[in-house]
């Protein structure tokens, strides 16, 4: 099973991300923007960083990019699709996600590990934790304000305290409903703000991350199980 | 006429007269615009080179030394270090977002230009007091500009140093550091190559960016008629740079360069005249070939422009379609410009013919060197006189109000806004003494350490930097990493007063005997000028850049928890408070003569904590500096949220800034161990608290108690709560 | 010819921006301020290109990539 | 009443997002665009003030916050 790494010009996760699923037991290609098919893969990730530069507005420009309409017939077979920070900005302005996300309420960029709950597990980032787990993953954006769109979104992470409680001083960015992470109805696509990628090894700030890129990758498996 | 325009670049008559004497001619306008650029102060160190030659810049593990783009060591098995550090404090001033944001672009620059992979950067910001409105303004659009750039072009910011002085205020201070590591077959020098080599200019096009930045905004004070020097603001593009980074390491990667020169300070001017000085040939320059942003652009212009993100690719001819090709799969512009030629000549052609004609070298060879006169200050002795207030206030009262302060303070409002995890190599990132990168296949760590002390070398420039260069050695030796070699940015004011010369020597000698005594080399550094405000100059501010090598990385400590024995090592405390953040915060003075270092002692101490963090895990180790011992100790335990009780027997005891000093925390149970080793080294311990409870207790002939919690609200608002609300724009 | 989109966001959507440079005002004195909006304008020029084409051309723009649907309307006005 | 402040970018000074966007617009299919530059406005309301306490407000909040004085212009138009 293998997933594909999407980078556009400007992104700069990729490596990290590729490097946390191989950690997990994934095979993982680059993918570059300007690829067109996606044959062979049961799934991507759009990793963060700042795709066209973020001009005009984060994602904007990268949704047009030749790989996005091969990402979008892979969504619609069902095959995972996850969005991390940068990703997640540009499966909202492809419209594979609801809603959009902006400048943060303090017009500050932020790094640093924050408290996330998990509040569903039908999604593929979700399906190996429990409800109610609180999760500490660093964030690292400076437009991560979730704004929805005409519907509520179904949301998977919340940003909280670390008892777990949903509270205003606990949200960092003004994100509507604390909204940290959503997915699709049928949580096939997921896209989150935080960097799981960044709490996987025991130097650094947390491991919670596995959790969510473990369930990734069974949710992967899991693809190429059925089409095998 | 070619003798106003010679002023109106910048230069003396006298510099006019070498010209003419060049060339045998007078100069044409692009020619003199040529010179102007590479002989002022900014690109050729003309009154600081006749002093450079003392620092030591040897050592068996040094690849490439001073002069390059950057300086490059040996860490072993197959790798090598880049790192280099530059100012950028004029063109933040003007405009702090951009001004910021392209220093970072320019020092990234140094870096891969040499073959490496940009890694981490740092940054060393200073301004003058927070209460001013303008300040914030600027220190908000600094960092603000440090994380747009550094943050969106992908590259880690891992620690700096950020200081306030009202002697800052009219001239902030912005340095940046950038380290970067690569394989030691794929150094790439800023070579021109064999004749025939054929210039790629890669990356953004050229406009008319900061023209003659470097020999007008970079060369001189401000003064009230700064607006009129003001050449237009170089705008960074972190994008455009890290598709240029991109396709540069694919570059090298496939071996598709001779050599490679970053185009900054003097543009196309040094990125032609520099390469092809170092390998003896000349040059012919077409730029009717160049990619161009504005139309009608002059050949003057052209050769100053600034424009950011641009390279410089010398290639074999056979590979320029290649080149070309990994240009177009990045999605950068890229154009043939140039040919390297026989002789000695660089000639410039516009429109056709021929603008410029003059030996490469003389651009960056012949430029002048001054001796300009030194003098030691007369103020000197009155600051060293300077009588003390003969009462203090209580321990509580100094320990929250420095604690308060916004140098001392938390802060995370300004590295919160620095990616400092991407590549998930980041062990130690900002909030620490030193920064840890671990090196991915290997069980090496590579560490960071940044200080300066403006106040510590206006009362001693000599003692000060030695200090400076111990105080960085001690910060990467408590991450268990050796001093391994040594960056340094000099920030002072105009050099045409004898007491700033005075400053600047001084300084040398204090770095190059403290580097010589540690025997850590200095492979690269920057000499920043006339960092003055209608005649006021700044303190001396140098800043140095430490890299060191942990090999293996320790394991990490562990949380600070109750029950730790808090353990002071190192020389005994003297009574010298001179330069310290005490006299700053508390007392509002600055006077005295700064302790020396005493290098026996400084080397014992560095090893000690090097070995105490490899041999005793959990350990908990953190230096003391700005702010003295109980500080040092308040910070762990506010960071931790851990009381504490602390002993102190004086004022100096208590908040000293005396060097070659840490801390060094344990289970209790652990401190006969560290005993142990400590008279191994033959260092002093001296057992001053110990944590646990919800109160800091500091323990004189009285105890007082301050709760945990308030010291962490000062604390935390040292810079946060002057902040809220400021904007950038 | 020339058109200037300008981008405005619904007023329902937060304008972190708008309301950080509010406060910023009132601290600088100005204390009478009430709400501050901040929109982007997009200037985009088709030398040689007729009113009606570049009306057109810059819609199609808009509808697809210059603003979102989600949050943003746009106008545009065209200048010779 | 209302002020509409449009801060341009000077036509020297580089404008990175502009040409990333007009390369994206090429992209996209729209070969004939030229140039493209992004600029902000500001609206700022003040209620309850007359026309000309507005202007004159409004002419130092750009002075003092509003426009960079290096690198913008601005012009400020008001409305009822
Ligand atoms: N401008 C800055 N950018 C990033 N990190 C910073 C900056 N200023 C301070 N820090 C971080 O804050 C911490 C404390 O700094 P400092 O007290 O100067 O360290 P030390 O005194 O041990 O040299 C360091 O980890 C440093 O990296
Ligand atoms: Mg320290």
């Amino acid at each position: 099973m293998t997933v594909g790494i999407v980078a556009f010009p400007g992104t700069n996760c990729e490596h990290d991300v590729g490097y946390a699923l191989e950690s997990f037991g994934a095979t993982t290609v680059p993918v570059w923007h300007r690829e067109t098919s996606l044959d062979g893969l049961e799934a991507v990730v759009l990793p963060g960083g700042f795709a066209h530069g973020d001009y005009l507005r984060t994602g904007a420009i990268a949704r047009f990019s030749p790989v996005m309409a091969a990402v979008e017939k892979l969504a619609a077979e069902g095959r995972p699709v996850l969005g991390i920070c940068n990703g997640f900005q540009v499966l909202c302005e492809a419209g594979l996600l609801p809603g959009a996300l902006i400048a943060n309420r303090d017009l500050r960029f932020i790094c640093r590990p924050v408290q996330l709950r998990v509040e569903s597990t039908d999604s593929i980032l979700t399906r190996a934790a429990a409800v109610g787990q609180v999760l500490t993953i660093p964030l690292n954006s400076y437009e991560g304000n979730y704004v929805p769109g005409p519907d509520a979104p179904n949301t998977i992470l919340r940003y909280c305290e670390p008892d777990g409680s949903i509270t205003g001083r606990a949200n960092p960015n003004g994100s509507s409903g604390s909204v940290a992470g959503i997915a699709n109805q049928t949580g096939t696509i997921a896209g989150l703000m935080p960097h799981p990628e960044r709490a996987i090894e025991d130097f650094m700030a947390s491991t919670d991350g596995r959790v969510l890129l473990e369930s990734f990758v069974a949710s992967v498996e899991s693809v190429g199980v059925s089409r095998a | 006429m070619p003798e106003t325009l010679h002023r109106r670049l910048g230069m003396t008559d006298d510099e006019f007269q070498a010209v003419h004497q060049i060339l045998g001619r007078p100069p044409e306008d692009p020619e003199l615009a040529m010179y102007s650029v590479m002989w002022s102060e900014h690109c050729s160190y003309k009154s600081s080179r006749a002093h450079l030659g003392s620092l030591p810049t040897d050592a068996p593990w040094v690849v490439v030394g001073p002069g390059e783009n950057a300086g490059v060591v040996d860490i072993g098995d197959g790798w090598l270090a880049a790192l280099r550090i530059e100012s950028h404090n004029h063109p933040s001033f003007v405009e702090p977002y951009q001004g910021a944001a392209t220093g970072v672009g320019g020092i990234l620059r140094d870096i891969f230009t040499m073959g490496a992979r940009p890694v981490g950067l740092w940054n060393q910001i200073r301004f003058g007091d927070l209460a001013d409105p303008h300040t914030r303004y600027l220190f908000n659009g600094v960092v603000a500009g440090i994380a747009g750039y550094g943050n969106a072009v992908g590259v880690p910011t891992l620690g700096g140093e950020v200081e306030f002085d009202p002697v800052y205020a009219g001239n902030p201070l912005v340095n940046v550091m950038c380290l970067g590591i690569l394989r030691d077959d794929q150094l790439v020098l800023g070579t021109a190559g064999p004749p025939g080599t054929v210039a790629v200019l890669l990356g953004a096009s050229t406009g008319r960016d900061g023209i003659g930045g470097a020999s007008v905004l970079a060369s001189a004070g401000f003064d009230e008629d700064a607006g009129a020097k003001r050449p237009s603001v170089q705008v960074g593009d972190p994008f455009e740079e890290k598709k240029l980074i991109e396709a540069c390491l694919d570059l090298y990667e496939r071996r598709l360069v001779v050599g490679v020169q970053d185009l900054g300070a003097a543009g196309l001017t040094c990125a032609t005249s520099e390469p092809a000085a170092r390998a003896g040939v000349g040059m012919d320059l077409n730029l009717d070939a160049v990619h161009l942003r504005e139309a009608e652009m002059t050949a003057p212009e052209m050769l100053m422009s600034e424009s950011q993100e641009r390279m410089m690719a010398f290639v074999a001819p056979a590979q320029v379609d290649e080149v070309l090709e990994v240009a177009a799969k990045w999605e950068i512009e890229a154009s043939v410009v140039g040919t390297v030629a026989d002789g000695d000549r660089l000639r410039v052609y516009h429109n056709g013919a021929q603008v410029v004609d003059v030996p490469a070298a003389s651009l960056t060879d012949e430029a002048p060197i001054l001796r300009r006169p030194i003098a030691r200050p007369d103020w000197l002795k009155d600051l060293w006189n300077l009588a003390e207030p003969a009462a203090d206030v209580p321990f509580d009262v100094a320990l929250l109000a420095l604690l308060g302060d916004p140098a001392l303070g938390d802060r995370s409002w300004v590295y919160e806004q620095f990616d400092h995890m991407l590549f998930l190599n980041t062990v130690h990132g900002p909030g620490r003494d030193g920064s840890l990168i671990r090196v991915r296949g290997t069980d090496k760590g590579l560490a960071v350490s940044t200080d300066g002390n403006g106040r510590l070398c206006q009362l001693d420039p000599r003692r000060g930097a030695e200090r400076l260069v111990y105080e960085a050695a001690l910060n990467v030796a408590v991450l268990g990493a050796r001093p391994l070699a040594v960056v340094d940015n000099l920030n002072l004011g105009n050099p045409e007063k004898p007491e700033v010369m005075w400053q600047f020597t001084e300084t040398l000698a204090g770095l190059g005997a403290a580097c010589e005594t540690l025997g850590v080399p200095i492979v690269g550094g920057n000499v920043s000028f006339y960092n003055e405000t209608d005649g006021h100059d700044i303190f001396p501010t140098p800043v140095v850049g430490l890299l060191g090598l942990a090999e293996p990385i320790p394991v990490r400590p562990r949380q600070l928890e109750a029950g730790m024995a808090i353990l002071l090592i190192g020389p005994a405390q003297s009574d010298n408070l001179a330069g310290s953040a005490y006299q700053r915060v508390v007392r509002g003075t600055l006077g005295g003569r700064p302790t020396r270092i005493d290098a026996d002692e400084g080397g014992r101490s560095i090893e000690l904590a090097i070995r105490i963090a490899h041999v005793v895990p959990g350990a908990v180790l953190h230096d003391v500096s700005q702010g003295g011992a109980l500080i040092a100790a308040a910070e762990l335990l506010v960071a931790a949220g851990v009381g504490g009780q602390v002993e102190v027997d004086s004022v100096p005891g208590a908040f000293g800034e005396d060097p070659h000093r840490f801390l060094c925390l344990v289970p209790s149970d652990r401190a006969a161990e560290v005993g142990q080793l400590a008279r191994e080294e033959g260092c002093e311990v001296r057992d001053i608290g110990i944590t646990g409870g919800s109160d800091i207790s500091i323990v004189n002939q009285t105890t007082v108690e301050v709760p945990l919690a308030r010291i962490t609200a000062v604390w935390t608002d040292a810079i946060a709560a002057k902040m809220r609300g400021a904007l950038h724009e | 010819m020339r058109a200037v989109v300008t981008i405005t966001r619904r007023d329902e959507i937060a304008d972190p921006e708008g309301a950080t440079i509010a406060r910023a005002l009132v601290d600088l004195g100005y204390g009478d301020v009430g709400t501050v909006r901040v929109n982007r304008t997009v200037e985009v020029s088709m030398p040689g290109r007729d009113r009606e084409y570049v009306l057109s051309a810059v819609r199609g723009m808009c509808e697809k990539m210059l603003a979102n649907p989600v949050m943003e309307d746009y106008e545009i006005e065209i200048f010779d």
